[in-house]
């Protein structure tokens, strides 16, 4: 094939990518943001602040992981560019093929093998046993809440002053006012339902996560906490927040169409302002009736 | 497996042999099934029962008494390895939930930290 | 679409001529079922790009109307060129399934096994011909099962590759022709391996034993091993959700289900985790399948081009085996968010942590194959010696994730995503662009292009990064993965520009791929005539003349040494074939 | 390209020991053991995991109304025509090829006995009492295990009528391969009525 046709492609193909590039921006214009409620914390292509008390324990590790990849590639890369380079096919360069005891590598495979266990044993075991069975004791006095994630909305409900849940029941389900089936006669009476979750700074807060209909996952970024809702289940998670301000809540797992826009807000406030909440939402509960 | 007609009738004898035990082992399975056993007892006493059956298929019948291929064992040990993981580690994993949450969001339940 | 275009190699007077439908397309010659396989691979794994360069349009300009094709799709799809939460989800669904059951597995297992291995061993045919053909056929009609499900009331399947209950079994109808093809490709891979096993063991050339085989083919056959063992379970789970969405059983659908605000008439006690385990048992060791070949094919393209044998073939062997068994006990780290303990999640932390030492040790053992050999520059050794640093990457990205604790932030996140994808595209993918650049010559006598390909490698190197590096820091940000608009969260809409990035990427991805299928085919009728060794190698494929006839080996090939002797010290040529008893 | 042309179809491999047929039969079983492996283990995470009470929970022995005197019967219908498969392969050995059909002939017999019995005694009846597999996860898991397990069944039946009629004419031409074709079909009868000895316990029994 001529020099000429094989110039022609690559030309071709350098113009159309330029083409597309230059003219990409005139069919559309950055989207405007729509989270309307401004979110505390800057973001950025790294990690996302981090406003739990334990969350600095899984930042350090996935740091240490990324250090460990880090120098394990870069020095590895080296010497494949070094063997790249110095044994180029050519004239007068032959191969040789005796054999090469290569030490340097086994002590280096045995060096990883060491480190992973000690990442494994020392670091990720430990940080899993403290998320899974640390769980507060009630003389903690820890904020309880049942979150029960449904087709692209969050629902959080709160056990009220009496410090019980009342009754849920399919059969009591409204769609607009009441989407968990809340029982209001007995010990849900007091009991606080709310699209958005409010959480004091410095006391532990249980949340005990269900779902209605399909697999949703609880992911708060901020608290590096992160549980699947899995129907059938209810599975408890805890996390203590060691700042306040705005946040959001959202889903990690694909439950449908809109799996997209089922963001949920996380208000962290100071104890007094979290208690003039609970009160406010808990006394008008009769005109949640009609 | 050797043609010769003696072998064969070798064979057959051992066929019917079989089949004596198995029909036996049938009634055995129903009749033990009657007694009632503690805890999973039934369970194991069933499973042994039946595991024993099928070795004796799976020896005769399907000649592996003979079979002297070792590509045929390997693939079987290796078969039977991940039959092991398949059948208990779904239900080991499963089973690990605190007993509470194994309960839907419709139940009424001791929820976990409550002060009871 | 598929099986149309053939090349024309002639077979030999002494076979009966068979009529055009026994020679191309109801053939039992695995050479004639492996190029079948390969193109239809090829077409599906161009299906499943273009599906993804639209979903990276929603991506990048959310809500905006898609330029140029908006409009094709339909009302129900693509209103006014603008894409539905619905399409978008099918886009992704099906993107997974293209790729991975349709396009990857059939070129690497189909295509290249049924083709290069018999060869390779020195057998006239693969063990069961017949078998073969049915294998490619269940394929072949499950292929099209999958795409007659875009055009189904509803669309595809739009509940991801992964398909987890009960979303799935809440979908449409396309989730069900998902099943059903499903259960066609898992028969198709079901044959496919029996008859590698055998064929591997029964009909190896004389003085082929185990270790002489080319790594190629052991790579084949522990992958073939994976896909007999690991499939099966995938299939009873696609039995049991296919129960659950058409007779109303309950095997996933725990008590109680209500779906916006309507109860579900279900009987309940299901569990949502039996199809993860099960789906998971299979994928795991999937995933393994489509990365044992693409390793076979790099270690032949590096041993042939540095002139040099392999560094510790035994080591590599043993780690490919050992690899394949520990494939089958890690699934579960897919599943660490669902509320496993500390028991279970330590066990299959610890199952991720020691497999990832046999791929070190084969990752390393081709780099130091490097050492004092004299490297060839062509084309399929650049994208062999580009999948190595990629390879690496994905590897080590995957720590993070196999960890537990590490795992809370980051699972089902797009550093997630960045992970597989540079396992399989650049890691796998550009293994098989290696292995169609290397044994093009075989199947059709001429060879490809050498400067289209050069154009072709670095321009795919250098936009698969720009694709897919953005991913972890995304994923580090926390955007969640399968979001149709990722701006609706202040995390998400702070790294937009990365999304963008990717997007771009992605299509100039698709473009950089024009050299490579303008190659493809002129190189057909305008490629360079070349003898039937042109890359001077010496494993047994190259003994046969190029395309081989019917039965391939004019004389059964006799084996007298190892599969990679280059630079034998006292021999005038630097390769010294297989088959050779003393050097001609 | 006429199959013989491939070595070891027919004589086993001088090294491997075996002839290419058993040794792919064999791993297609391996395959085989898996598929009911996973729809055992979804049966043992179900059994295990149902609510104590409520409709989803597991029923009782009694509850389910399978008679363990069908499923008896059933599993000696299945043990006597594993015996009359393997004898048709020994007769076969003894180049007596009307006897050995007349053994796969009442295979075939007891075969479609079985499939009778399953049918009218028990899938219409349950029906009728609506113990669908929709009922509860039990019944679910009775109609996929039963029911693959008879679709495997009908399998068997259809590859050995095949042999029967006109799969019998390889024997003029090539007895031993013809042989070896009945073995290995054997094998697969035995491991579908291996399944089933591990299906009539767990089913009807416990």
């Amino acid at each position: 094939m001529t020099r000429k046709f094989l110039l022609g492609t690559t030309v071709a193909i350098v113009v159309l990518g330029v083409l597309f590039v230059e003219a990409a921006p005139a069919w559309a214009q950055a989207v405007a943001p729509k989270t309307s409620v401004k979110v505390d914390g800057e973001y950025g292509p790294f990690m996302p602040p981090d406003v739990s008390v334990h969350g600095h324990k899984v930042d350090q590790l996935i740091n240490l992981l990324h250090w460990f990849m880090g120098i394990l590639f870069v020095g590895w890369g080296i010497f494949f560019v070094y063997c790249l380079i110095r044994f180029r096919q050519r004239p007068g360069h032959k191969a040789s093929c005796e054999l090469i005891k290569a030490k340097p590598s086994k002590y280096a495979e045995i060096c990883v093998a060491i480190f992973e266990a000690v990442i494994l044993l020392g670091f990720s075991i430990p940080i899993w046993a403290s998320v899974k069975n640390d769980i507060p004791p009630p003389t903690d006095n820890p904020v309880r809440i049942r979150v029960v994630a449904e087709q692209f909305a969050w629902n959080f409900h709160y056990p009220g002053a009496d410090g019980k849940f009342g009754r849920v029941d399919p059969k009591l389900i409204d769609t607009a006012t009441n989407p968990l089936g809340l029982d209001r006669t007995k010990d849900g009476a007091d009991d606080i339902f709310s699209l958005e979750m409010h959480i004091p700074v410095g006391r532990p807060v249980i949340c005990e996560i269900s779902s209605k209909d399909v697999i949703h996952s609880f992911f708060l970024p901020v608290m590096r906490v992160k549980q699947d809702a899995i129907p059938g289940m209810r599975i408890p998670v805890w996390f203590q927040a060691a700042k306040t301000g705005t946040y959001e809540v959202a889903c990690a797992q694909l439950c449908g169409n809109n799996h997209y826009s089922m963001r949920a807000l996380m208000y962290i406030q100071e104890p007094a302002a979290f208690e003039k909440w609970l009160a406010e939402k808990s006394k008008p509960a009769e005109e949640f009736q009609d | 497996m050797g043609g010769a007609h003696a072998d064969i009738s070798k064979h057959v004898k051992a066929y019917i042999g079989v089949f004596v035990a198995l029909a036996v082992l049938t009634v055995v399975t129903v009749a033990v099934s009657r007694v009632h056993f503690s805890g999973a007892g039934n369970i194991v006493v069933a499973l042994v029962i039946a595991a024993f059956k099928a070795s004796l298929v799976a020896a005769i019948f399907m000649h592996l008494k003979w079979e002297k291929a070792p590509s045929i064992w390997w693939a079987l040990a290796i078969c039977a390895i991940f039959f092991v993981f398949l059948i208990f580690i779904p239900v080991l994993a499963v089973g690990e939930l605190p007993p509470q949450a194994q309960h839907g969001m419709w139940d009424v339940v001791p929820q976990v930290g409550a002060a009871h | 679409m598929s099986g149309g275009h053939h090349d024309h190699h002639h077979d030999h007077a002494h076979h009966p001529e068979l009529s055009f439908w026994r020679k191309y397309l109801f053939s039992v010659d695995h050479k004639t079922i492996g190029i079948q396989y390969a193109l239809t691979a090829l077409v599906f794994l161009f299906l499943g790009f273009c599906l993804m360069m639209m979903m990276r349009w929603q991506l990048a300009y959310p809500g905006k109307v898609m330029p140029v094709i908006g409009n094709l799709f339909g009302e129900g799809n693509m209103p006014g060129g603008v894409m539905l939460p619905e399409f978008y989800n099918a886009l992704g669904a099906m993107h997974g399934t293209i790729m991975v059951f349709l396009g990857v597995v059939p070129m690497l297992v189909g295509g290249f096994g049924n083709y290069v291995m018999p060869l390779q061993i020195g057998a006239p045919d693969m063990s069961f011909p017949k078998i073969n053909m049915a294998s490619y056929w269940a394929f072949f009609v499950g292929g099209v099962v999958m795409l007659i499900s875009f055009f189904v009331p509803g669309g595809a399947a739009n509940s991801g590759w992964t398909s987890y209950a009960p979303l799935s079994v809440l979908a449409t109808r396309g989730q069900t022709f998902w099943l059903l093809g499903m259960v066609f490709l898992i028969t198709s891979s079901l044959l496919g391996s029996v008859n590698f096993i055998v064929t591997i063991i029964q009909l190896r050339a004389k003085g082929l034993d185990f270790f002489r085989l080319p790594f190629f083919v052991w790579a084949q056959f522990v992958t073939a091993f994976l896909l007999l063992l690991a499939f099966p379970p995938l299939e009873g789970a696609a039995v049991l959700q296919l129960m659950d969405r058409l007779a109303g059983t309950s095997f996933f659908m725990p008590e109680g289900l209500v779906v916006s605000g309507v109860p579900q008439a279900y009987a309940g006690g299901g569990s949502p985790l039996l199809w993860q385990h099960l789906f998971w048992f299979l994928a795991h060791p999937e995933v393994y399948v489509l990365i044992l070949p693409a390793m076979g094919i790099v270690a032949e393209v590096i041993a042939n081009n540095t002139r040099k044998p392999l560094w510790g073939y035994r080591p590599m062997v043993y780690s490919l085996i050992f690899l394949g068994f520990m494939s089958f006990i890690v699934w579960a780290h897919h599943m660490f968010m669902t509320g496993m303990g500390t028991k279970i999640s330590a066990f299959f932390a610890t199952t991720t942590m020691i497999i990832s030492i046999p791929s070190v040790i084969i990752l390393t053992a081709l780099v130091i194959s490097l050492y004092r050999g004299c490297i060839r520059f062509n084309v399929p050794m650049l994208f062999a010696l580009a999948f190595l640093p990629m390879f690496a990457i994905g590897g080590l990205t995957g720590l993070p994730l196999g960890l537990p604790a590490s795992d809370i932030h980051l699972h089902d996140t797009y550093y997630v995503i960045g992970h597989f994808h540079y396992v399989v595209a650049p890691g796998t993918i550009f293994a098989i662009f290696a292995g169609i650049y290397h044994w093009y010559p075989k199947v059709t006598g001429r060879t490809l292009n050498s400067a289209l390909g050069k154009i072709h490698f670095f321009l795919s190197f250098v936009f698969i990064n720009v694709v897919f590096m953005p991913m972890f820091f995304q994923g580090m940000a926390g955007v969640s993965r399968r979001l149709y608009d990722q701006t609706m969260y202040a995390h998400g809409d702070a790294v937009q520009s990365l999304t963008r990035m990717s997007s771009w990427g992605a299509w100039m991805l698709g473009l950089s791929q024009l050299p490579f299928i303008l190659n493809f085919f002129m190189s057909l009728a305008a490629g360079r005539k070349v003898n039937q060794n042109p890359w001077e190698a010496t494993t047994l494929e190259w003994a046969a003349p190029s395309p081989p006839p019917h039965g391939n080996f004019a004389t059964v090939p006799v084996v007298y040494r190892g599969p990679y002797e280059y630079s034998v010290p006292g021999t005038q040529k630097d390769f010294f074939p297989q088959h050779l008893a003393t050097e001609a | 390209m006429s199959v013989a042309v491939l070595p070891y179809t027919v004589k086993p491999h001088p090294v491997t020991g075996v002839y290419s047929g058993k040794l792919g039969t064999w791993l297609f079983l391996a395959s085989e053991v898996m598929l009911f492996g996973a729809l055992f283990s979804a049966y043992v995470l179900l059994r295990v995991g149902a609510p104590a009470s409520g409709p989803a929970a597991w029923p009782s022995h009694d509850a389910t109304e399978l008679s363990w005197k069908i499923g008896g019967f059933n599993t000696l219908v299945l043990i006597i025509s594993s015996v009359t498969m393997v004898m048709a392969w020994a007769s076969l050995k003894l180049n007596n090829l009307s006897k050995a059909r007349m053994y796969l002939g009442l295979t075939v017999g007891l075969a479609l006995v079985f499939i009778m019995v399953k049918l009218l005694l028990e899938y219409i009846p349950k029906f009728q009492a609506h113990h669908t597999p929709s009922h509860s996860n039990f019944f679910g898991l009775y109609f996929t295990l039963t029911g693959l397990h008879a679709l495997h069944i009908l399998g068997g039946v259809f590859v050995i009528t095949y042999f029967i009629f006109p799969g019998s004419s390889l024997w003029k031409k090539d007895p031993e391969y013809y042989t070896n074709r009945i073995e290995c079909t054997g094998l697969y009868w035995h491991f579908v009525d291996l399944v089933w000895i591990f299906l009539f316990p767990v089913l009807y029994l416990l």
